[in-house]
């Protein structure tokens, strides 16, 4: 099961919602605003950590760069994908949930 | 693969718009099919063709009509949705006595419904919003 | 599945979102309805919005019944961490007509691990 | 006391054009002045006067045109953001080439200027948004 | 001072924020979702409690009232308002802040 | 004092508080900037917006001191809860005309204490 995430995780609660709820095994994308979740050394990194054990975790690329966030500042373990591979997760998951 | 996406979030405002539009032309490039482009809350708002943003930003109605052309999109507006703001074409304009419409091209206003068989007809159903 | 997250009054989402479940259930699609986060906030009692001029559409929830819509999941944590218990929550019933119309509890409150469970278990899921 | 209002969200989709609504009023039978009312951000959707919404839910555009003509209300449209967002009058469809307009009575469309002036000339600036 | 939250402390940051920020002897108003943070019993019961040993929190009837939050449920120390006591709190205070 | 609070790219609200800054700038007001949450995300350098089809509006900050908006007060906390410090930051500065043209940063570093006390010190406040 893929599910996206698009907002901060300092100014909301859907990424700690979608981690607590996402079973072992799912696939997590972090797009829009989402993208900041990926952080190393910010205060969320403990939980997201803990998360890539159980879930893979991927950032998209354009909105990564549009928000000045380079591969190196992000946790390692996070994956980093563009459009294309938006679209090759949303095929390779038969279901999406969308945390709004 | 058979995609829809559904499109929560006015032009400009929030960037569900622009990512849904990203998507979709990344989904197309893949070789796969749109089944249709559902705008439901304030989603709505993209689909009318009054807007004039600043000449050097990107035109996001004008965008959605044009790959609605290109590709033989179905875009559609929630009428419940664009009731509330503001958006009409010519037959709601008739029928709720309004003196003008403001619908972009290629998008068409119909039901609630349009979502629920989008989300039975394909194989996966995306939502962008806020 | 319809995932309820916001609560009702500050946003039109969960009214929007409740439009959406009507009719789709009239597409006689097996539909239910989680309630997570502020979503638990849709189904508290005595909601009164006369003095902010705004629509109350709480009442439609009680109508969810004679739709079929008779799964309402409640995460007993969101409950809790807002110091809310059931007894909160708005009494919602059905009618199951292969129990001579016996009158039935909508609302089950779900632990996370058994929501999560639920989740994996649908095709279609909308977050509102 | 002199107050001025901006408003930052369109109607329904939040609670923000209500509780600024509710809150003038408040203040206008205490006997304080409205200086200015401000729409900003989406807030501007509060002044198309093409929405129909349901029968029995309140028509925050008819109510916001009808507190202005009683009390002489200035309801100040910002025009970037109008422009943005397709809410535009006939000055403005002119100039920009636009087959019609949307205005609600009551609203006019002006600069940000009119927002830092609001700032300067009232007693209080409240702001209701999201 | 006057400071006004209208988001619910479970999905946004802003309470935490103003409360962080607002001087001691400051007026604190919760409308729309923000009156969620005047829940007694609730996980941000604790951060308001301690605040309102600095500040005075209110919170707007009619708001309550939409939700079907009666004043039995609210944190004791709370005063409950209506749009008239709104508009005299944001004359009593010379300046104003909107935690939107 | 503009109380700058949200991300620069996901909504618009950084995009048209900047626009308020300006033309209120025009106005010869006294003008001051504050960051707070995710408000510092507006500065990071280096964004590039050009694979979301966006428009970049960061090289707009760097016009601030042209309008002489040279008070950019960034929460020492917001930065460090982000994992950011001031190195990530766009080096904005402005010219002082009264010491010969000088160039001077425009971002001042404050700890939430000193935030609180300048908040208090203004006459009107405005929230993006």
């Amino acid at each position: 099961m893929l599910h996206t995430v698009n907002k901060s995780p300092f100014e909301s609660s859907s990424l700690k919602t979608c981690l607590s709820l996402a079973r072992s095994g799912s696939d997590v994308l972090l797009i829009e605003d989402g993208v900041y979740g990926a952080l190393a050394k910010s205060a969320h990194a403990p939980l997201v950590t803990e998360a890539l054990e159980a879930v893979r975790v991927y950032a998209l690329e354009p909105d990564l760069k549009a928000r000045g966030l380079s591969g190196d500042r992000l946790l390692p373990g996070i994956e980093v994908v563009g459009y294309d591979g938006f679209v090759d997760l949303a095929c390779a998951n038969d279901k999406i949930q969308n945390w709004l | 693969m058979k995609f829809s996406v559904m499109v929560n979030e006015g032009p400009y405002t929030h960037q569900a718009s622009d990512s849904a539009y990203q998507f979709i032309r990344a989904a197309l490039s893949a070789g796969h099919e749109i089944f249709r482009v559902f705008f439901y809350h304030d989603g709505v708002n993209n689909g009318t063709r009054l807007t004039t943003p600043p000449q050097d930003d990107r035109n996001i109605v004008n965008r959605w009509s044009e790959l609605a052309s290109e590709h033989d999109l179905d875009l559609v507006v929630c009428v419940a949705a664009a009731q509330r703001r503001g958006i009409v074409d010519p037959d709601e304009a008739k029928r709720n006595s309004k003196d003008g419409d403001n619908i972009a091209p290629g998008f068409r206003i119909s039901g609630l419904g349009q979502l629920i068989e989008a989300g039975i007809e394909s194989d996966r159903l995306l939502v962008f919003g806020d | 599945m319809y995932i309820n997250r916001h609560a009702p009054c500050g946003t039109v989402y969960a009214v929007e979102g409740l439009e959406v479940v009507l009719i789709g259930a009239a597409f006689e699609q097996d539909v239910c309805m989680a309630f997570v986060g502020d979503g638990v906030f849709q189904l508290k009692q005595d909601q009164d919005t006369a003095e902010t001029g705004m629509k109350n559409f709480s009442p439609a929830y009680r109508a969810l019944g004679d739709y079929e819509v008779n799964r309402l999941y409640v995460e007993r944590e969101s409950l809790e961490e807002r110091g809310l218990t059931e007894d909160d929550l708005m009494p919602l019933t059905w009618e199951d007509e292969d129990d001579d119309w016996a009158e039935k509890p909508s609302i089950h409150i779900v632990d996370r691990a058994q929501l999560s469970d639920l989740i994996e278990e649908q095709d279609i899921l909308l977050n509102f």
